[in-house]
């Protein structure tokens, strides 16, 4: 055993409220523990994920109540790659906020930092439990952190979108907790390995009453078409790094809750297709509305509400392929859109409106920075050599060897949208005139070092794919092996019942 | 150059007889006297069959014919033309006014002779000279051209100083490329 | 001693085309004057003209392309009377011919007006330029009809050879113009063009443009192009003698031929007025080509 | 307590949890004011908590606490599991409208109303 | 290490190289930029042979590298035109700001079009392509004028285009479980009817738009004239004949097994011809040089295309051979743009006039590349012409011909306009401090001058490596009949020979000039271009005789009827329509909460009311 899941969660929250406490002796505390945490987080996933990767998955249980009863936490190879990807989203986004804006003062930095580790832990736990009512709550944790980081800056439009966000997520918890009542109501367990084992019990009125309540209690959080109204919004007015955070980690964990459900969970076949149709809409929908936005975080929101689209797309395929295309897109999409994110709140710092034109020109300013950006955006598009690049091809190569040429063609097509838009913003930093009225803010060096390792990640990734393909095969594969999670999670209890 | 019909050799013989039957006129219409170029020229009195042929410009024109009175303001043109034109080249002075002023004897706006600004060769008299005269007067610069006697061009280059001063009295600005050969 | 036959062949064809193409052009001034009731000059009026601008002692150039220009335009006349079969089988006026050489011909016409313009617009002239302007225009209106008429031959005979063409017109024994009338028709009416008496003769235009891309050449430049224009005239009307009328056995049926060949455009143009840039390509691009396209349909079809 | 008895208390359990769910909705979704509108979303997760409640009732049930001389009825106690997960989501819900409304606080200090109508400064 | 893995890599270092330690001193830069072209090319030249490849694989793709006769061919275009068009760059652009970032773009262009070249599979042609567009994409823009209208339409048409190959690439993979070229070409007569024809029409899409093929080629004329001159002449000269490349094989390798294929192949050569015409007729009209000879340069594609639609062999050869000839020549004239552009500031032909004894050199090279531009015979540009004509009447395209004649004489009058406007005319005072471009940018324009007259009078030093690659691609082995060193063929076998007619054209040439020159020298002045008969007018220094403005109106007065549409309007109607729609789109977004509830419980309610429609078991 190389370490334990419960510290994954249990840290992170502990941290949290130790944080104002150990503040009050040392100030500087608030900012430190919190990237202390991270960074032993960080080791403890990224050792654990090695580990399950060439050994058997990891299944922790809270309390000595073995499975069907018990909570347990699965540290698989397909939750443990994503929980190491959001807890080093969660440092990046520790690193570049250290001190940023209104982080400097001891007041909002605490907020902040609380905020941020209860984000971090309720998405990691959302990923790695295995009971579906611990996922319920760990959801609200990250939503009720999510709306407060929302309304972290006072004097902005922050509150009109937090407070949209809290209506939809509101909405989001009842539709879950029916959900959950009509799965115990049914099968009177909420172990997920349990639900999926007995999921042929169910009769299918039922299961797919439940599966539709899912659908929309974690759409919400996973950004699907009808159900996004909130993430533009909150996108725009929360926090730089806290967009990149959303992007990276909360709604990487709505989409996690989701394939979890329609592919181990339920077993209803044509969800798959529900899936795929409802990715598109949602790919088309976005990128379409992102391409006449004039502020830069919320073109970059519906960009990353369209890639959403496309990742859901890419798991409606339904193949192992597709899977492993999916979690390479969510991977990348994890990589650039924080860096996106992080790059264009330093671009438009200091402005109030954080219009896409206020970006004029800073190419010769803030060299690095935009540099970084244009990266991005050259990444995101699916330019090759960078990383970006890969993982659409994925997608495609997936989608083609299904014979789904039609939806080859729409993704390609939401794509040149995509490059319009990015375009006109690099154009926009590169070859427009400065207006005298912007003023210039150099990245500090922490952030500076956050954006680079991102950046740098890209190029790696971009010019060796395979140095990740491998976390991906076998997460593709723990996913679609459902009687291998089952069997995993339930042995456990069954050996000690025998 | 040729001042002499005993100095003539075979090949300017040839030559003369040459010029003398292909004469590219360039008629400077500069007063009424261009209206009598167009009979010249056509049915009635056909001067192409002594080889006369217009000439657009000045680069391509044997003769130069100044068809009646210059105007002060005309001279500087004429004089270009004359200059831009390629040797072998003559002057036809047509009309009363170009020999003595005409009915023009006392304008003040007028030069009165012409053969003190450009080297004439042949003079047709007239108010206005009919086609006939015209023709007679290029038939007599035919005569003058095989004799090797129409050196106008010769006496230009060696009295230009002479020349130059009298076109300048008439020409207060002056700007005008040299005549340098 | 082949080499030197045959550059002696070669100077005789070029004798051979400047004196007839000198000839026609103080013939066609001869029948001018006739049409309009005058003596005219007499028919070798051209070639005093060529003497007297030889005899030309002073000469001046804005350049090295007005120098060279001239001699563009009779590598033009010169190369392309080498390439064009004079007679019937060949012997001394053999030349250059070769099969395939219609093509090549095509664009070696259009050397000497390039050379034409690369002197015209070196002068700085500005009639020059508008002149060479209006003449490439009206040579892009009647190269269609001409090569539409050319297409028909090849098409019709399989061949982009001359000779080919020639030869095979004698063995039927019927010549093109009645064989292929609609390919007849066309280039025809595009050697109206390209011999630019009126009415489409607004490149020189004399009073407007003072003679247009000649308008600043006097003495041996003027010789120079004045040459390589009659023995290009010749080219042409050898050219259309070889491909519609069975070519000539002899020089004096080729002189026959060539002649009433000639009196086309000349008597069409004594009796025209002139027409404006756009209206000679909208004319060439309308009946011309019309008649082209019938020539291709008729040698694909028929 | 008898059958008829149990399943209407059941029913109208059920009944009762949607009815309240519904109610809760359209306030949510008709009513301008803010605070009728996190008012509304309350009575959902009321609603929805009955729900859960409704679930875990087992007819003549007692509770599920192992008290002497009930060792062995663990087949005749109301399931515990939905009272937990009602436990836990009423102090989510409790959380939640907190948040809603030190929301509504800040809100209203910036637009000067609780109308909804009026506080769309993000749009499109 | 591989030696293509090398240079590959030497490509991409310089580039790095070059833009980072640009920054410490300009020598150092520009050393590193031009040793990072040529040294590769050394390399390439030396040590690369045929048939070697190299394979491994990414991401369970197996990808392969390594170079075939064909590409060889191209790879002389890329890296010829690429390395004396960098030694042309240094002096060019010397003085700009931003030139790293310029010449490492500069390097990554040719390091992407070697990448095409030496692709062997789907995917890495495919990143190549790309990063060929995107360094473009920045060449385009780097002067930062226009971007967001000409660089955004060059690259959304790139991307369309790579995106349709993309899509041709996914669903060859999902066919035939590979994605070396080899594989595709071999299993393409086993793919169902529709994948037949699907398949080469994506691909031919992508291709036709690098191409600038005609409904696709609105983006070349402002990318063409907007990119720094150095590298427009790669853009036009080598860039554009990736597509043609791609082309090639598309055509031949795929196409002709096609049942009816022949429909598509027609289709293509008259598209090819439209092309020629239209781009002749806008180059005519226009007064900027570059984009006169941008538009000129689709209209020279449109000629190859035309060559490669009619898929004979020896349209094949000359198609080919026109790609050369346009690498050389187009290269070479906007070298000679760049050239002036640099010296006098402009690029306009109405501005400037009669830079002949200013700049000589420059004169001469264009007047090179001008007259093997019009296909006049001395020069290499008639060969290709003359073989296409050829094999269209042989392939009994009569019509084609003449649409292809036709823009071949319109193509005179650009042509006139060009050199008229530049180097003849009036000199005028305002350019007569004009000098003679550095001898560094000189020295690559009469290169390419004199290889357009070798090529034309020794076609053979080109055609037989063309010739290798068109055996190569599966035409009979046409040794010792399509090609010979200096002799040219005809379709109708009678042996044609260039040189006797070039020694002619020297001989008659050298007689007259030297007659000209001879007769009468003492007398003979030269005089200056003001000196000029104007109705005896003196004109003053300041007055500017040049005809230059409206310079082909009556010209463009008959062909109005042609012009007056333009496909560009057409694209930028769809373009701003979309935008329209997509403005409509983002009003889902309404900014009230409670709408978003609404849709919210809409979704769930319409959900639960199709439930079995949309699930049911």
């Amino acid at each position: 055993m190389v370490g334990s899941p419960v510290l994954l969660i249990a840290i992170p929250l502990l941290a949290a409220f130790l944080i104002p406490l150990i503040g009050m002796i040392w100030k500087e505390s608030v900012r430190l523990i919190p990237g202390l945490v991270l960074a032993f987080m960080l080791v403890s996933s990224a050792s654990m994920l090695l580990y399950v990767t060439n050994n058997s998955t990891i299944i922790e249980t809270i309390a000595g109540w073995q499975a069907p009863w018990g909570i347990n936490l699965v540290f698989s190879p397909l939750t443990g790659f994503l929980a190491t990807l959001m807890i080093f989203l969660g440092f990046i986004v520790w690193l570049f906020s250290y001190r940023f804006k209104r982080n400097v003062d001891f007041e909002p930095a605490k907020k902040y930092f609380i905020f941020l580790m209860m984000l971090v832990a309720g998405a990691v736990g959302i990923v790695i439990t295995g009971d579906i009512f611990n996922q319920f709550v760990f959801i609200e944790i990250t939503s009720i952190s999510a709306y407060a980081l929302t309304a972290f800056y006072t004097g902005r439009n922050s509150a009109e979108a937090s407070f949209k966000y809290l209506l939809m997520g509101s909405l989001s918890s009842s539709a879950l907790l029916i959900a959950i009542a009509i799965i115990y109501s049914q099968l009177g367990t909420l172990n997920m390995a349990d639900i999926a084992d007995k999921m042929y019990l169910m009769p299918t009125g039922y299961k797919i009453t439940a599966l539709i309540f899912f659908f929309m209690g974690i759409g919400i959080e996973a950004e699907i078409f009808p159900l996004n109204g909130w993430a533009p919004d909150a996108y725009t007015e929360a926090p730089g790094p806290i967009g990149a955070a959303f992007a990276g980690i909360v709604v990487k964990a709505g989409v996690y809750a989701m394939i979890r459900l329609v592919f181990t969970l339920f077993d209803i076949p044509n969800s798959m297709q529900f899936l795929v149709v409802i990715g598109l809409v949602t790919l088309i929908v976005a990128e379409t509305s992102a391409i006449k936005q004039d502020k830069l975080k919320r073109m970059l929101a519906y960009s990353s509400i369209g890639q959403m689209g496309l990742v859901f797309v890419a798991f409606g395929i339904g193949t192992a392929e597709g899977v492993f295309a999916a979690l390479f897109l969510m991977l990348n999409h994890a990589i650039i859109k924080p860096l996106l994110f992080l790059s264009g709140s330093y671009l438009v710092f200091n402005s109030k409106e954080k219009k896409i034109s206020e970006v004029n020109g800073l190419g010769k300013h803030m060299p690095i920075t935009s540099l970084l950006f244009a990266l991005g955006a050259f990444a995101i598009v699916g330019l090759p050599p960078f990383s970006g690049f890969w993982s659409k091809l994925s997608v495609l190569t997936a989608a083609a060897n299904e014979g789904m040429i039609l939806i080859i063609a729409l993704v390609l097509i939401v794509s040149v949208v995509e490059i319009v838009y990015y375009f006109r913003v690099v154009n926009r930093i590169y070859f427009f005139e400065k207006s005298d009225n912007v003023v210039v803010q150099k990245p500090r060096i922490n952030a500076m070092i956050a954006m680079l390792i991102l950046g740098s990640i890209i190029l790696v990734i971009g010019f060796d794919p395979d140095i990740v393909s491998i976390y991906l095969h076998k997460a593709s594969h723990d996913l679609m092996n459902t009687r291998e999670y089952i069997d995993n999670v339930l042995s456990i209890g069954q050996s000690l019942t025998k | 150059m040729i001042n002499d019909k005993n100095s003539q050799k075979i090949v300017d013989i040839l030559q003369n007889w040459a010029r003398k039957h292909s004469l590219f006129v360039l008629a400077y219409g500069t007063g009424c006297g261009a209206i009598e170029i167009p009979p010249t020229m056509t049915s009635r009195y056909d001067a192409e069959r002594f080889g006369i042929r217009g000439a657009a410009t000045p680069r391509q024109a044997d003769v130069l014919l100044i068809t009646g009175y210059l105007t002060t303001k005309t001279l500087k043109r004429v004089i270009r033309v004359y200059e831009q034109m390629q040797d072998p080249k003559y002057v036809i002075g047509f009309g009363s006014c170009t020999i003595n002023g005409g009915m023009y004897y006392d304008s003040y706006n007028t030069i009165k002779v012409l053969d003190k600004y450009l080297p004439v060769d042949v003079y047709i008299n007239g108010c206005m000279p009919r086609p006939e005269s015209v023709i007679s007067g290029i038939v007599k610069l035919q005569s003058l051209i095989a004799e090797g006697k129409a050196n106008g061009a010769a006496k230009y280059k060696e009295n230009l100083d002479w020349y130059r001063a009298n076109q300048k009295k008439i020409i207060p600005n002056w700007v005008m490329p040299e005549y340098n050969w | 001693m082949e080499l030197i036959l045959n550059i002696l062949g070669a100077i005789a064809t070029i004798v051979l085309a400047f004196t007839v193409g000198m000839s026609y052009g103080g013939i066609v001034r001869k029948i001018t004057a006739r049409v309009h009731n005058r003596m005219g000059p007499p028919w070798y009026q051209n070639f005093i003209d060529a003497f007297k601008l030889a005899g030309k002692t002073t000469a001046i150039n804005h350049g090295i392309m007005q120098h060279f220009g001239p001699a563009f335009i009779m590598v033009s006349s010169i190369v392309s009377l080498m390439i064009v079969p004079v007679l019937n089988g060949g012997g001394w006026f053999e030349n250059l011919n070769f099969g395939g050489d219609l093509i090549f011909l095509l664009y070696i016409m259009v050397f000497g007006p390039l050379g034409m313009a690369l002197g015209a617009g070196q002068t700085g002239n500005p009639n020059s330029a508008i002149g060479i302007t209006r003449g490439l225009s009206q040579m892009v209106g009647f190269e269609i009809p001409w090569v539409m008429a050319l297409v028909a031959l090849m098409v019709q005979f399989d061949t982009t050879s001359i000779v080919d063409i020639m030869r095979i017109q004698n063995e039927s024994g019927t010549w093109m113009m009645f064989s292929s009338p609609f390919a007849f028709i066309a280039a025809v009416m595009a050697m109206l063009g390209m011999f630019r008496y009126s009415p489409f003769d607004i490149v020189g235009a004399p009073t407007e443009l003072a003679s247009g891309p000649v308008s600043e050449n006097g003495g041996k430049y003027l010789l120079t192009m004045m040459s390589s224009g009659s023995i290009f005239a010749f080219v042409k009307l050898t050219l259309y003698v070889d491909l519609f009328m069975g070519g000539a056995d002899n020089l004096i049926i080729l002189v026959l031929k060539t002649f009433a060949l000639y009196m086309i455009p000349v008597l069409y143009g004594i009796v025209s007025p002139r027409y404006r840039t756009e209206q000679s390509i909208r004319f060439f691009w309308g009946w011309p080509t019309f008649f082209g396209l019938l020539a291709i349909l008729y040698a694909v079809f028929v | 307590m008898n059958n008829e008895l149990y399943e209407i208390l059941r029913y109208g359990i059920l009944g009762g949890s949607i009815l309240l769910i519904l109610i809760g909705l359209y306030a949510a979704l008709t009513k301008r004011s803010l605070i009728k509108i996190i008012i509304g979303l309350s009575i959902v997760d009321g609603g929805i908590h009955l729900l859960l409640i409704g679930i875990g009732y087992v007819k003549n049930g007692t509770a599920p606490i192992f008290s002497p001389g009930f060792e062995n009825s663990t087949a005749n106690m109301v399931d515990p599991v939905p009272q937990a997960l009602v436990l836990t989501a009423i102090v989510i819900g409790f959380a939640v409208t907190a948040v809603a409304l030190s929301l509504v606080i800040r809100l209203y200090r910036h637009h000067n109303t609780l109308e909804i109508d009026e506080i769309k400064n993000l749009k499109w | 290490m591989e030696m293509i893995y090398l240079i590959l890599v030497l490509f991409l270092g310089g580039a790095v190289l070059t833009w980072l330690l640009g920054k410490i001193s300009p020598i150092i830069r520009d050393i590193l930029f031009i040793s990072s072209v040529i040294i590769p090319t050394v390399l390439f030249f030396m040590n690369v042979e045929v048939g070697h490849d190299v394979s491994f694989q990414v991401l369970g793709y197996k990808l392969s590298w390594g170079i075939s006769y064909l590409a060889y061919l191209f790879s002389y275009i890329v890296l010829g035109l690429g390395s004396l068009a960098s030694v042309y760059a240094v002096a060019a652009m010397k003085g700009k700001k931003n030139l790293g970032f310029f010449y490492s773009n500069f390097i990554l262009s040719i390091m992407s079009m070697m990448g095409i070249l030496l692709s062997r599979d789907l995917i890495s042609f495919f990143i190549f392509w790309e990063i060929m567009t995107w360094s473009s994409y920045l060449m385009v823009v780097f002067r930062g004028k226009d971007v967001q209208k000409v660089g955004i339409k060059y690259f959304v048409f790139s991307a369309i285009g790579a995106y349709a190959m993309l899509m041709a690439i996914v669903i060859v993979n999902s066919l035939t479980n590979s994605l070396l070229i080899s594989d595709l070409v071999s299993s393409f007569g086993s793919f169902s009817l529709s994948m037949k024809w699907l398949i080469p029409l994506l691909l031919l899409i992508g291709f036709a738009v690098k191409s600038a093929m005609m409904p696709l080629h609105v983006w070349a004329p402002g990318a063409y004239s907007n990119s720094p001159m150095a590298f427009t002449s790669m853009f036009s000269g080598a860039l554009s004949k990736m597509g043609v490349y791609g082309m090639i094989i598309v055509m031949v390798s795929l196409v002709s097994y096609i049942p009816n294929g022949f429909w598509l192949k027609e289709t293509i050569a008259w598209l090819g011809g439209i092309t020629a015409v239209g781009g002749t007729l806008w180059a005519v009209a226009q007064d900027d040089a570059k984009k006169l000879l941008a538009y000129s340069s689709v209209a020279q594609l449109g000629y190859i295309i035309v060559g490669i639609g009619i898929g004979t062999p020896l349209a094949m050869l000359s198609a080919l051979f026109m790609a050369v000839m346009h690498a050389i020549f187009k290269g070479n004239l906007f070298l000679v743009v760049g050239a002036i552009e640099r010296q006098t500031g402009t690029s306009n032909l109405t501005e400037v006039s009669g830079l002949i004894r200013k700049m000589p050199w420059t004169f001469i090279s264009a007047l090179f590349s001008i007259i093997a531009l019009a296909g006049i015979p001395p020069l290499g540009g008639f060969v290709g012409k003359w073989m296409l004509y050829e094999s269209l009447i042989g392939s009994n395209h009569y019509l084609l011909v003449i649409v292809v004649f036709f823009s071949s004489t319109a193509a005179f009058l650009y042509s006139y306009k060009f050199l008229f406007g530049f180097f003849l005319g009036q000199e005028e005072k305002e350019w007569s401090h004009i000098k003679e471009a550095p001898a560094m940018m000189v020295v690559p324009m009469m290169i390419l001058a004199v290889a357009t007259f070798v090529l034309g009078t020794f076609p053979g030093l080109v055609l037989n490596p063309i010739d290798n690659g068109l055996q190569e691609l599966g035409f009979a082995s046409t040794q010792g009949r399509y090609w010979e060193m200096s002799a040219l063929f005809n379709e109708w076998g009678n042996q044609v020979m260039l040189q006797p007619l070039v020694y002619a054209i020297i001989a008659v040439f050298l007689f007259f000039a030297a007659f000209l020159t001879i007769k009468g020298f003492k007398h003979t002045r030269y005089v200056t271009t003001k000196d000029i008969s104007s109705s005896g007018e003196v004109p003053k220094e300041h007055e500017n005789l040049t005809f230059s403005q409206n310079f082909f109106q009556p010209f463009l007065r008959a062909v109005e009827p042609f012009m007056k549409r333009r496909i560009d309007t057409y694209y930028s109607g769809i373009g701003n329509g979309l935008e329209a729609i997509f403005d409509f789109t983002r009003r889902i977004y309404t900014g009230n909460g409670q709408t978003y509830a609404l849709y919210a419980v809409i979704f769930i309610v319409v959900l639960l009311m199709f439930k079995n429609a949309l699930f049911g078991l």
